[in-house]
């Protein structure tokens, strides 16, 4: 890893770049907006095709061995394609809490898995507006989940959990299979159909301890998660700003194009700045990803890629004037998707407070 | 004092009249039925108020209308904002097409319009922008060609943005008849016939699902130079002279988003992980900033009102309201669905005013529509503060070389 | 009182325009920034001879009678020059505290000398960071104060404070007569030395009971003396917005004015509707002073209020350019009583607290 | 990695050295100093870092540099930054002036000048902006007439915002040498003794108290025709050469303001009655924007310090700092003053960096420094996104005849 992306990282973007390009579809995108339940199978055959769920996945456990900048350059580029299934990252959050945390016998049972997607892995940590609930309702016992964890993205679809769930002795991190019939999934009406969002109604749900103090591994897999999705934030704005400049620069307004406004001229420059500091700032938290402070890097990733992208996407329909607002224009997918991936993984009230304490810890 | 004292009692009256109708043709009344359905309740909601007076209220009673102020007219508009009445498809057709038509028209046919669209019974719409460019009216394309011999006309080419035209009877619409000359001069203004031959109306669907706004085009569509309305080469003049007609509407501080009040609401029942969402500051500053926002825009249309109602022209101040008001509601409804965590992408598609998400998604249109952000800017820095015009390369130059 | 002046109220603004125009001198202005201790007494004495003190002071005890749209009208023409002494606004809090909750023989010893300008009258509430402290340090004993309230607003020069005193029975609001030697004043070097702020050392000062719900009191003239100071932000905002706006259309860059550069016109076009709201907002409030709802408005009129100053302040030292941050330009003026007016008397933090609240209330 | 490493070691060796002498040269030695003590030890200063191998880091060594690169040079200049050294004075001098006579001229006289400057004892400034608009740097007008007979020239107008002129030995000049010609053509680029008859340097006084920019007055100055860099009508090219000599410069993500842990420091030991500031959603978000806001800097920074290391050209990504940096330095600094309740107004000048108010009230300065605000967005509008220029009256209009 390194904060300029060595030959084999700059191959592996360029690649992604590639593959995604030929991979998009905007009407494929729009038709799974308007049904529930359904994700672009199409999108996800590429990632496991192309091997990326493995990225981040011990070789020795049949993975890439590669870590979290390979996963963001992934991401950035799923981002800028507003992929359509939400596994990727979710899954390497999953592999990473069972690499860090999980057992000889948990380790190889899903980690080859995981790595050749043949399981999908989600996130179930949060509860109500609590990214990491303090007392999860959700509980666990006797090797059992009972309980219901709402909105979970991929619930839709996913075939293992980690989930943060109350035991005797508070809050612990467990792994949670999927795959019978004690879990039922309530699929949610969302304005991002396609991220799956579902209810999960655990009824006895076979899972596994993979950490006893859970707040904590669970926040440390949430860093991580937390910086591959902001590389994909990262990778949404970029494309969104570009369709803003492109257009700017083709249409006309009162004889000259409408990028030649001044008040058009900076927005896309204030634009382009917020991109690079949110870039900048995924980039240094990837590469220091051992760092002791690596908790506040990640916060700063987080919070500066759900501005860029919010932002981006926001002013991007400002500068196509009218036809930005049109379902045809494709940029409400942006709009979607930066509100979408802004609250999944907790708001950016959550991460200011999260940053707010490691730094008041240092003071 | 004393008109305001009139106007206040015209209010209440009007209201308590609202009140009892609410039930039947408002919002709850709207709730679950089908577009056509909604149309035919607005129909018969125009009816029941033309029956009861509460129609044209501003327009001179021999046009059909009630002979009263602009501020009886937004008296009532407040009111029967508040109870979500089917309005939305005549807004448009009163405000500037009808009027327009009466302006430059006399006889039996145009009062019968006026009345037919005062009752809900015919709509009219208005086809100023165009694909080349929303903010900028005189830069249409629509090619309007005369029959030297007869004197007709035939129009070719596209209007967009042309709100509920799909239910539209007739339409108020700018062409260019001479690319040759400058660009404001060489438009001609017509009225015309929504279901004459060559016409095509196809919904523009937008982000947040909704089409009521609509793409038409025209193919060879004859209309007579009757349909005319001022001279050739005129059109600019009575376009600005249509876009004045309405100066004076009730507008929503909440810029057409919830109120405020669902927001405090939802903030105080809510609480992350135990701490109550109201306590946390970011959410106390959201608050108080709307707030401070919208009171200054309702004082600012009190005063106007007042003003209005001494017979004094109000200052320019209410310029601000769309501006201010359309951004500030895209803000804070983004703030909503953040506050509610991972369930805030929760929605089923609704035309419900008081649906975060709705207002959220449909808010880059709302920003746009009556001229976006920086239109309103520039128009506050030229005719308010006296800045100088933007560089207008289009300037004394012919329509046809102009750079596009 | 109304929403739109009438005609007195259009006569007392030009009147008090037309009469500060002639007294305003930025020179001396800067020389009081360089000094601790010294107002402009100039200025106080033209207050002083057109009666401005008497203005909300009924007439039955000396005063003009009028109410705090009035006291609004001359705020804001004081606003506008910069004024060279607090004493006006602070003045009306304090007629306005013995007004409503003073017993008659207060209202006959202090109204006539409050209204004749003999009496300068100063507001000591805060402590610390608070405005309205719940436990003030400040002790109401036996009619005498003791402890000390840091950094007053006037305490340079006031004769006569309503002061947040603790009492047995919880924080009152009550009169302190500062004539005597057992009121010490500390002046404290500020950005903005006119104002005289100063701590007051308490030890033994004269003091009578003016309400004993002393918060909700304090809160009430707090809210009056807000629109006040509001009117008066609003006053400096426009002197500051027209001086940009002024400069823009007079200033040349790259062959063409300042005022056409579209980032100058949106800035001042941004400007200008901060301004608007902010008056609308004063003017609303001043004409509701007997609404229940009074507190909300007048929150939303000093918050709006500084923002408008804040901004306007900031923005045309950015329209100046270079010249922008002199001494001679005379903007800092105004950014520094911008900033002045804006901690006075709470910030907007406590102010959007307050308002919350008032709206909590009605949910 | 090997490179990476390298320059580790020399910032660890430069990092120990300059800990040696912070106690007698930095911050803490000069609390308390006159303006005139406050420079003495800045040329103290410079003598020893020139002795001790520290000057000209990345100069060439026959210039008396040291002969390494851009990487050293930040290195260094990031360390001792920390310690608050009285460097200020020189950085213009070094940084431009001396390099560009370095380039135009030779000899023993311009090596002697390079040795005075890097050790202190000569300082150069830079006379490039005027009256007439510091954005607009071929707006300039100061007026420089040639004698026909002896080829020398007069120097006759102003120019402004200069840098520590008051303390300067020489300076470099750009002027306009004929009116006649095209904005940018009519310029002509000189060296002159700021001590020659008629000139007159003039403190401009800021808004913090501070007097270190100046107004420099020529009243008929005579310049020999020797002290021209560059041809006549060269001079546009001559200053965008200068203009890019200091192309890395060592930044600040702070906006040089205070650090923003000590903000964290004052929120965390304080309370609003008993409620503590770090509580306060409105601080938490102010902290943690500025936070993310600066190691986005920072990480920009330290990528592009690599770049160089690695022999590659940086992005142009570093445009970004000076315009986020000091907008968010000057929010935060009046945040300070917020949070201070009614005793944020206290203060006393002084140009201490650790102090908010003095952050505060030189914010809009340090917005101008270096470009301001808008300058800077039409340039990565410009540069690096590739959008049209500005509309430009001025292009092609002999200088005489452009509106001003």
């Amino acid at each position: 890893m390194a904060l300029i992306y060595d030959e084999s990282q700059r191959q592996i973007a360029e690649e992604c770049d590639r593959i995604l390009k030929n991979a998009f579809s905007a009407p494929a995108l729009k038709q799974l907006l308007e049904q529930s339940g359904a994700y672009d199978t199409g999108f996800w055959d590429i990632c496991v095709s192309q091997g990326w769920p493995a990225i981040a996945v011990p070789e020795a456990a049949g993975g890439l061995g590669l870590g979290l900048s390979e996963q963001g350059i992934v991401a950035q580029a799923c981002g800028k394609v507003v992929c359509g299934a939400p596994f990727l990252n979710t899954g390497y959050a999953v592999s990473e809490a069972i690499g860090r945390f999980g057992d000889a016998a948990a380790r190889e049972k899903w980690l080859p898995a995981l790595a050749a997607g043949e399981v999908k892995g989600i996130v179930a940590l949060a509860e109500g507006r609590a990214p990491l609930p303090k007392a999860p309702a959700v509980r666990f016992e006797d090797g059992r989940l009972t309980g219901t964890k709402t909105a979970v993205p991929g619930g839709g679809a996913g075939d293992l959990a980690i989930v943060l769930a109350a035991t005797c002795d508070g809050p612990a991190l467990v792994l949670a299979d999927l795959s019978g019939a004690e879990t039922r999934r309530h699929l949610l009406p969302t304005f991002d159909n396609s991220r799956l969002a579902a209810d999960m109604a655990f009824a006895g749900t076979p899972a596994q301890l993979l950490a006893a103090d859970g707040i904590q591994a669970a926040r440390t897999i949430l860093c991580l998660l937390a910086v591959a999705t902001a590389h994909e934030q990262v990778g949404g704005a970029e494309a969104v700003f570009a369709s803003a400049r492109a257009y700017a620069l083709e249409r006309y307004a009162f004889g000259q194009p409408l990028a030649a406004f001044q008040s058009i001229k900076h927005r896309l420059a204030e634009n382009y700045t917020l991109i690079e500091l949110a870039r900048s700032n995924a980039q240094y938290a990837a590469h220091n990803v051992d760092d002791p402070h690596f908790a506040r890097y990640a916060a700063a990733a987080r919070i500066a890629a759900t501005e860029a992208y919010d932002t981006a996407s926001r002013d991007a329909m400002q500068v196509f004037g009218g036809l930005g607002g049109t379902w045809e224009a494709d940029l409400h997918l942006h709009q979607r998707r930066a509100r979408t991936l802004a609250v999944e993984i907790g708001n950016n009230l959550f991460w200011e407070d999260e940053l707010v304490e490691e730094l008041r810890r240092a003071c | 004092m004393r008109a305001e004292t009139a106007i206040q009692q015209y209010r209440e009256t009007a209201r308590r009249w609202l009140e009892a109708h609410a039930a039947t043709h408002g919002a709850p009344a709207r709730r679950g039925l089908t577009p056509e359905q909604d149309l035919a309740l607005g129909r018969a909601w125009m009816a029941l108020k033309y029956d009861a007076g509460y129609s044209g209220i501003n327009w001179p009673r021999e046009h059909g209308g009630q002979g009263l102020g602009a501020l009886e007219k937004l008296a009532f508009e407040e009111e029967e904002m508040k109870f979500g009445f089917p309005t939305d498809y005549f807004a448009v057709s009163l405000g500037m097409p009808v009027p327009i038509i009466l302006r430059y028209l006399t006889g039996d046919w145009v009062l019968e319009r006026a009345r037919a669209a005062l009752r809900g019974e015919e709509i009219w719409c208005q086809l100023f922008s165009e694909p080349s460019g929303g903010s900028d009216l005189a830069g249409l394309r629509l090619r309007a060609t005369q029959d030297q011999a007869t004197g007709d006309w035939r129009l070719d080419g596209q209007k967009l943005w042309t709100s509920y035209a799909q239910y539209c009877d007739y339409g108020i619409l700018v062409a260019r008849h001479d690319p040759t000359l400058l660009k404001h001069q060489g438009l001609t203004y017509f009225w015309v016939d929504m279901r004459a031959p060559g016409t095509t109306v196809r919904p523009i669907k937008l982000a947040d699902g909704s089409d009521h706004v609509n793409e038409v085009f025209f193919d060879n569509v004859l209309v007579p130079d009757s349909q005319r309305l001022g001279p050739v080469g005129g059109g600019f003049k009575v376009a600005l002279e249509t876009l004045v007609i309405e100066r004076h509407h009730a507008s929503d501080p909440a810029g057409f988003g919830p109120a405020l009040n669902l927001f405090v609401r939802e903030a105080a029942a809510a609480d992350v992980d135990g701490v109550p969402l109201l306590e946390d500051g970011r959410v106390r500053e959201r608050i108080a900033r709307n707030y401070a926002l919208q009171n200054g825009l309702r004082a600012i249309q009190a005063r106007n009102q007042l003003m209005l109602g001494l017979g004094m022209e109000p200052g320019p101040e209410g310029a601000v309201n769309k501006l201010v008001s359309a951004r500030a509601r895209q803000r804070l409804s983004e703030f909503v669905l953040d506050l509610r965590g991972a369930a805030g992408v929760t929605w089923e598609p609704s035309g419900r005013l008081d649906d975060w998400v709705r207002s959220w998604i449909s808010a880059p249109t709302g920003r746009q529509a009556g001229g976006s952000d920086e239109m309103l800017l520039n128009t506050i820095a030229e005719r308010i503060l006296g800045l100088p015009q933007d560089h207008r390369p289009d300037k004394g130059v012919p329509f046809n070389q102009i750079p596009k």
